[in-house]
């Protein structure tokens, strides 16, 4: 298990360093092929080997906390040093501040810590195989993006290196994160993620580029923050900043709430929570593949897994309770907000918070049922929806537009790419897919909550409407003859089908990745809530068919494709219906004057009901007073 | 006929269509007659209170008549009807069909007349007031 | 926001007729509305050419087969002022009664489709289930349903026995006693009342200058009705216009149904003081001149225009449709509606394009 | 036997699309008087769906001018077969009144092949049904017909 | 096993067939209501006999998807229904079919067909989140999700959930497609957008939304029985009464726009949702 530790944590930072230094495009993406792959590799093997926890020998007397320590310095440095480069305030003072404190926790207060520097249970290794996996899978992605992006952009030199060693280094730095119980190494990678983020969403370079990257940056260090304040507090009470120590002790015995709220608040402006959700939004700005990989499939969710390693502690106090209310109002507002925007990339960023917002209900749920439904919103989460991000990177490239509108008829342009981008949305809405068992989980979980049920009662059906409408809008097209996919380079549909494909595999198995996950080795040390059996998921007061309605689905959607396939033959094609002055040309008919018109039918998007300029304002307001709320209930 | 006619010219055709409006006259529509192969006769017939107004204008087949729409906007549809059955162009048109209110895109005479039925381009036009 | 861009008509389900209308909206709200004609012109103005002044009766009853006996009433009094000729008292009562009657069966049949407008398909069905008693009327006075035929030049063609006046009595009073049942739907139903309520506006200002007629221009509080120039029987008539002053969908509605009560007291009216007398004047000579002729029909007041040479054939026929004084009107109360209105509103000036293209 | 069955089912749902061909409105609201309470012809099934993607029969009043001649063949063209015609009223069949009228094409069968002529200025509802109802035994020779 | 496999069967040759039926009568009472005779009982079925029968026209291929998978989402629901499955489960699959219809109104580039997409998308942004907490309120009344225990109850859940069968009834009607809901599409076609989202469904594929429109009834009507499990003869007067009420709103009613019906549904729904939620967590 070392070995595996260690590839999974180190190999991307020497990888990075061979990226950053290398100037060929070639050998850059052997590096980038050899790592993944060695990534995913170790992330598999490391299945066998969960749960463990252990210490690596001390070099040269460093133990990994002392080997951090320099390091965390240097990079809140960093953030400190662009913080003045940029001229914002913002940053400077969080940063400043926590660099006292950090001198403060680490030359006064603490003693030799006696904790064991990694630990993995159930909950890392599902991090882990994302992050290596999905992540990988990414990066891969990103050699046919990045090139076609550069071209586009006309720049004088490559910032290639740059980009991929950034990259890298950020699935070290996620792997890192995952795995580590002391929690000032968990800072010291929490704080390399934002940096990272920074960095990437910077990477354009352009105005828009550094303003958001600067609006992160500066968010996210007061996420720093709240973590280093939290941490300071849990050593003084508990004597101990290991994570599996904080968890074992007994509700009660001198565990503070105060800081459990502070690490929270550090979750929720990781996982761009209203009302710190901008820096989410604004970050859409960066190139495709680190939306896909930092803002939706595995930064984000850092501030999940935070909170729910931390969820044992909490069960059952007035934190827990508001964590449940704010995350089911953030789903609903973010789904609100998606339903208001035609940027495809925002929607997808909204879309983010709405689903991480769910996950954090379910987490302050804290029921077994809950658990189970965040970390499997989680894992399937992670992956579609690096999957859409994905699709629409590609599509973005091919029409230089992200909007929705413009994606109108897409299916005759680009067939197979928007055909998997309305799989993905199959797969974010439906039955049995993944997603929807985790939802369905949730709701079952809130539904004994009044405050939690209502809120998401209606953000899943404003879920459903604007990815229904996106999946349409995608398909609105007239009759297109032949199926004949678009060329693309292979790295590109690789991923795409295999992103897709692995939803889907991972959806038909979701009954055994739950009892891999739940009964083999408790996930937290709950209960499993769902007994198996017949490929269906039960519980005391509910039932998901998952294998028999998989099975199903798949016949009814042979039977549909064979529905197709008999359209496209035995049928006679007409034109849309347009009162009878259609033309033969599929959308234009004869208007006033006689000229010709082209009929069109823009999307609902209810600008008046989900725009995001007035709703954002009270989104915030309402979010800010649940967050007070959240910190002040705990005082 | 009932009410009042009054004979006018192109060049005071719209000083008195607006002089109407101020006093209160409601547009209702205009009548085309040809009368012969050179001359067309345009009333333009306008109502108060039941009490009609007719204004009578003569015009050359090949003229250019100025639109009343701007004062009257009622008027535009009546002259894009004129301008597709009788062939004679109005313009300053609020809204103006181009001969293709009624007619289809071909056709190039003026279904109405007796006389002289093929569309010709406009040769003349009235002084500007 | 969002364009979109549809093709309202011709051929479409709320449209009876076809007219088409290109509507621009940004999201359900018409920004544009750019209408295209010429679905139904046939060019009848130019059939005086081949048909002689008698004939054209047929033909101006064809120009709508909803208002029918009123064109031809109101080509005949044209041609019966042009040639001077005194129609006698019991035509011209039994001119009012036969027109009242088509009024009601007009609106009736308006009132129907502006129910179907906003999908009160039972309200629809209701209407012209009474409405079939006004036909019913019709063809057993006069010989058919619609286009009634009754009109010559100098007069009438049929007449009305003592029975028949009674049988017309008695069946308008069922008529008005089942309006009376529909009333408070119609006019009082929350549903409908959301529905039409404050929807097309037009204020009487903008209504007087559009030009327009009828009940869209009675409805925006401007009393103007062709009756009041006493054609027909009228002077002998008591008659006051109906006026509303909100000047929506729901002022429209009210005024042509409180029009259908108005018309059962005018055809009573007439009933009770019908002459006895003539129905008709032999006509001789051929009309020669100019005239102008106004009737108000249920859309509102039709204009003709008649200039004659003396010979058989009249020189031109101009009519002027309440339709076509209307039109404008749509054009200025639709933008701004959402398209679920866009039929309300339509539906709301009675549009009878037959009517407007001729 | 489905044969059969089908044949049945289409003579008892003949779905409508009535267009308005430049008709005076006489025939119109002919058509959408067999609609109501006193005619009803829903007793035979037939609905009015106003969408050529869904209909049977396509009733046309009144005659074929320049203009609409090309919107009639579209519509035509969107009905998926069997489909019948039934040409209404005087105009509809021949131009009645008006075919002399400078716009007028003619009748209905100038653009479109028509089934059932429906005569009549305007045809009444009883006649307009029974038109319908001899539209529905073209069905039986058109069962092989039309659809592949 | 066999006792399921009989139970599908069941479920996939009735559902459908009760929902022609109860569609037919529907048709004969409206007619009743509007003074008219109405066509006979088995119309539905003639009409969809000869949908099947009719040429394949087709406006784009995927219509076809979206127009078999529809069918396919309405039965499993019905299946599961009859199966006493987890009823918010069914609820999810019941959304599957109407979200791939929406898909396939879509497909077609008519603004007809597309602005009843989006009507259709908004009258589920309305009944969604409603139909979810009726069943969050059986499962408050019973314990338990799976329908398996409401007929487990010893007294009907009507008494219990008086306002969500309310909730439900307005489901019902904005999902039957009632006026005063009939936005997206209706039965009759007098209504600005000529078909809505089923303008360019056509011969063989409009048959098959109509089946499975037929299943989304029996499913619905299904659901509102359970409010009254404990007796057969309660449960069909229950269902019978609710849907005469429901014949008799829309042949009352003008339709609104999906301003009004947001703003009605939403407010009427939830505030009674609300009541009685608390209601039974209060107890």
């Amino acid at each position: 298990m070392h070995p595996l530790t260690f590839i999974l944590i180190l190999l991307p930072f020497v990888a990075a360093a061979c990226c950053f230094w290398t100037v060929s495009e070639r050998l850059r993406s052997y590096i980038v092929l050899t790592t993944g792959g060695t990534l995913m590799a170790s992330a598999l093997l490391l299945t066998f080997r969960a749960p463990f926890a252990f210490s690596p020998e001390p070099v040269w007397g460093l133990d990994v906390h002392d080997a951090v320590k320099i390091p965390d310095f240097l990079l809140t440095a960093l953030i400190l040093y662009y913080g003045f480069r940029r001229r914002s305030f913002a940053v400077i003072v969080p940063t400043a501040v926590q660099i006292v404190l950090m001198l403060w926790f680490e030359g006064f207060m603490i003693e030799a810590p006696s904790v064991q520097a990694f630990y993995c249970d159930n909950l890392s290794l599902i991090m882990v195989l994302i992050i290596s996996i999905v992540g990988s899978l990414i990066c891969f992605q990103a050699f046919a993006y990045m090139k076609i992006h550069e071209t586009h952009r006309h720049l004088p030199e490559s910032r290639q290196p740059r980009f991929f060693g950034v990259m890298m280094f950020f699935l070290g730095a996620m792997n890192g994160l995952v795995l580590s119980n002391d929690m000032s190494v968990i800072h010291f990678f929490f704080e390399a993620t934002t940096l990272c983020s920074f960095l990437l969403i910077g990477h354009d370079g352009d105005e828009t580029a550094v303003r958001n990257s600067v609006r992160a940056l500066w968010m996210n260090s007061l996420g720093g923050l709240a973590f280093t304040v939290a941490m300071m507090i849990i050593y003084r009470n508990l004597g101990t900043i290991g994570l599996q120590q904080i968890l074992r002790t007994s509700p009660g015995a001198g565990l503070s709430f105060l800081a459990m709220a502070l690490l929270c608040l550090a979750a929720f402006v990781k996982s761009a929570q209203f009302p710190m959700q901008s820096w989410l939004t604004g970050a859409m700005v960066a190139p495709t593949p680190v939306s896909a990989l930092l803002h939706s499939s595995t930064m984000v969710k850092v501030g999940v897994y935070l909170a729910l390693r931390l969820a044992p502690v909490m069960h059952g106090s007035f934190l827990s309770h508001c964590i449940a209310i704010y995350g089911a109002f953030s789903f609903l507002a973010g789904a609100g907000l998606a339903v208001g925007q035609s940027n495809g990339k925002k929607v997808l960023a909204y879309s983010t918070i709405s689903n991480l917002g769910l996950i954090f209900a379910c987490i302050g749920i804290d029921t077994p049922e809950s658990i189970t439904a965040a970390v499997l919103l989680l894992l399937f989460h992670a992956v579609v929806k690096a999957l859409l991000f994905l699709c629409v990177g590609t599509i973005e490239q091919h029409i230089d537009s992200r909007d929705i509108e413009d994606m109108r008829g897409l299916y005759a342009k680009m067939p197979l790419t928007a055909l998997i981008a309305v799989m993905g949305v199959v797969m974010m809405i439906m039955p049995p897919f993944g997603l929807l068992l985790g939802k369905w989980m949730a709701m079952e979980a809130a539904s004994a909550n009044i405050f939690v049920i209502f809120p998401t009662a209606v953000g899943s059906a404003l879920t459903a409407m604007y990815w229904a409408r996106w999946a349409g809008t995608l398909m609105s097209d007239p009759f297109a003859g032949k199926f004949k996919p678009e060329s693309q380079p292979p790295m590109t549909w690789g991923v795409l089908v295999s992103l897709c494909a692995g939803a889907g595999l991972l959806s038909v198995l979701s009954p055994w990745v739950y009892a891999k996950l739940f009964t083999t080795s408790m996930i937290l040390h709950y209960t499993p809530p769902y007994v198996l059996h017949d490929g269906m998921l039960e519980n005391a007061w509910g039932v998901f068919a998952v294998l028999p309605l998989c099975a199903v689905a798949v016949l009814g959607f042979l039977q549909s494709i064979g529905a197709v396939l008999w359209a496209a033959t035995g049928a006679r094609v007409v034109t849309p219906y347009l009162s009878g002055i259609q033309t033969e040309e599929p959308r234009v008919f004869t208007g006033p004057m006689n000229r010709r018109v082209q009929a069109q039918a823009g999307n609902y998007y209810l600008s008046n009901l989900f725009g995001e300029r007035t709703l954002t304002v009270w989104i915030n307001l309402a979010a800010g007073v649940l967050l007070i709320l959240i910190v002040g209930g705990t005082l | 006929m009932q009410g009042e006619i009054m004979d006018i010219g192109l060049d005071n055709l719209l000083g008195e269509t607006a002089r109407i409006k101020v006093e209160g006259y409601r547009f209702v529509t205009i009548s085309c007659v040809e009368i012969n192969e050179i001359r067309m006769e345009l009333l333009y017939h306008f109502d108060r209170n039941f009490q009609l107004k007719h204004l009578r204008l003569s015009i050359s087949r090949d003229c250019r008549a100025p639109s009343i729409s701007p004062v009257y906007f009622a008027a535009f549809l009546v002259e894009n009807e004129i301008q597709d059955l009788f062939g004679i162009r109005f313009h300053g048109l609020t809204v103006d069909y181009d001969r293709t209110l009624y007619l289809e895109k071909d056709v190039k005479t003026a279904p109405f007349c007796k006389f002289a039925v093929v569309e010709k381009s406009p040769v003349c036009e009235e002084k500007t007031p | 926001m969002t364009r979109t861009i549809i093709p309202f008509g011709p051929q479409h389900p709320v449209l009876p007729e076809p007219i088409h209308l290109m509507l621009t909206l940004d999201d359900e709200v018409i920004t544009e509305a750019v209408p295209a004609f010429g679905f139904v012109h046939r060019g009848l103005e130019k059939l005086v050419e081949i048909r002689d002044f008698h004939q054209m009766i047929y033909v101006v009853e064809r120009i709508c087969g909803i208002c029918s006996m009123l064109h031809a009433m109101c080509y005949c009094q044209g041609i019966e002022e042009m040639m001077g000729i005194e129609t006698p008292p019991r035509a011209r009562f039994l001119r009012v009664i036969w027109s009242e009657l088509h009024r009601m069966h007009s609106h009736l049949l308006w009132l129907g489709l502006f129910a179907d407008s906003f999908g009160f398909e039972s309200l629809f069905m209701q209407f012209w289930k009474i409405r079939e008693k006004i036909l019913d009327i019709d063809e057993a006075t006069t010989g058919n349903r619609i286009i009634v035929s009754v009109n010559v030049i100098g007069g009438v063609r049929k007449d009305l026995t003592l029975e028949q006046t009674r049988g017309i009595l008695s069946e308008l009073k069922s008529v008005e006693t089942e309006l009376k049942r529909l009333e408070t739907t119609i006019l009082n139903d929350y549903t409908v009342q959301n529905r039409t309520v404050g929807k097309g506006v037009l204020t009487a200002k903008q209504a007087y200058e559009l030009g327009l007629v009828g009940p869209t221009l009675r409805a925006s509080g401007v009393m103007q009705d062709a009756r009041m120039l006493k054609y027909a029987a009228f002077d002998d008539i008591a008659f006051t216009p109906v006026v509303e002053t909100d000047g929506d969908c729901y002022a429209r509605c009210k005024v042509r149904f409180r029009e259908v009560f108005q018309s059962i007291d005018l055809i009573r009216q007439a009933i009770g003081k019908l002459p006895n007398g003539e129905i008709a004047v032999k006509v001789k000579g051929r009309p020669d001149g100019e005239v102008t002729s106004r009737v108000e029909q249920p859309r509102g007041e039709v204009f003709y225009y008649i200039r004659a040479n003396g010979t058989k054939h009249l020189e031109r026929l101009r009519v002027r449709t309440p339709t076509f004084a209307n039109v404008p009107a749509l054009l200025t109360m639709l933008p701004g509606a959402g398209l679920s209105d866009v039929p309300v509103i339509v539906l709301s000036i009675d549009p009878c394009i037959s009517c407007t293209e001729r | 036997m489905f044969e059969k069955i089908l044949t049945r089912a289409r003579m008892r749902s003949p779905w409508m699309l009535h267009f308005d061909c430049g008709s005076c409105n006489g025939c119109d609201i002919e058509v959408l008087a067999c609609l109501t309470p006193v005619y009803d012809v829903e007793r035979f099934g037939v609905v009015n769906t106003g969408n050529p993607m869904h209909a049977d029969i396509l009733l046309v009043t009144g005659t074929v001018n320049h203009r609409n001649r090309n919107v009639l063949r579209n519509l035509y063209d969107q009905m998926p077969g069997p489909k019948v015609v039934v040409a209404i009223g005087a105009c509809g069949l021949t131009g009645g009144i008006f075919r002399q009228a400078w716009n007028v094409v003619g009748g209905v069968d100038r653009v479109i092949p028509v089934d059932v002529y429906v005569p009549g200025c305007p045809a009444k509802p009883e006649a307009i049904i029974d038109g319908v109802v001899m539209g529905l035994e073209k069905f039986m020779e058109k069962q092989h017909v039309d659809i592949s | 096993m066999i006792r399921h496999g009989i139970l599908i069967a069941a479920a996939l040759i009735f559902g459908p067939l009760v929902g022609g039926l109860i569609s037919g009568m529907d048709r004969i009472l409206t007619a009743r209501v509007q003074s008219r005779i109405g066509p006979p009982l088995l119309q539905p079925f003639y009409d969809v006999i000869k949908l099947l029968g009719k040429e394949k026209v087709v406006v784009n291929v995927w219509q076809a998807f979206c127009a078999n998978a529809y069918l396919t989402a309405a039965s499993i629901a019905v299946v599961l229904l009859c199966l006493r499955s987890d009823l918010l489960l069914i609820l999810f699959i019941q959304a599957v079919g109407s979200v791939f219809l929406v898909v396939g109104a879509f497909s077609s580039t008519s603004p007809y067909s597309q602005i009843g997409a989006h009507r259709e998308l908004l009258q589920m942004l309305c009944y969604e989140p409603l139909l979810i907490l009726v069943a969050v309120g059986v499962y408050l009344q019973t314990g338990s999700f799976r329908i398996a225990a409401v007929h487990a109850l010893h007294q009907p859940m009507l008494l219990k959930l008086p306002f969500l069968f309310l909730v439900l009834g307005l489901v019902l009607t904005i999902k039957l497609r009632k006026s005063p809901f009939d936005l997206s599409t209706s039965h009759h076609a007098h209504q600005e957008l000529v078909k809505g989202l089923l303008t360019d469904y056509s011969g063989p594929l409009l048959a098959l939304t109509e089946i499975a429109h037929w299943c989304d009834t029996a499913l619905l009507l299904g659901f509102c029985s359970l409010f009254w499990a404990t007796n057969p003869i309660g449960a069909l007067l229950l269902v019978a009464v609710t849907y005469l009420m429901e014949i008799w709103i829309d042949n009352v009613c003008a339709r609104m726009n999906w301003r009004w019906m947001l703003g009605y549904g939403w407010g009427m729904g939830m505030a009674l949702s609300l009541v009685n939620l608390v209601w039974l967590y209060a107890r």
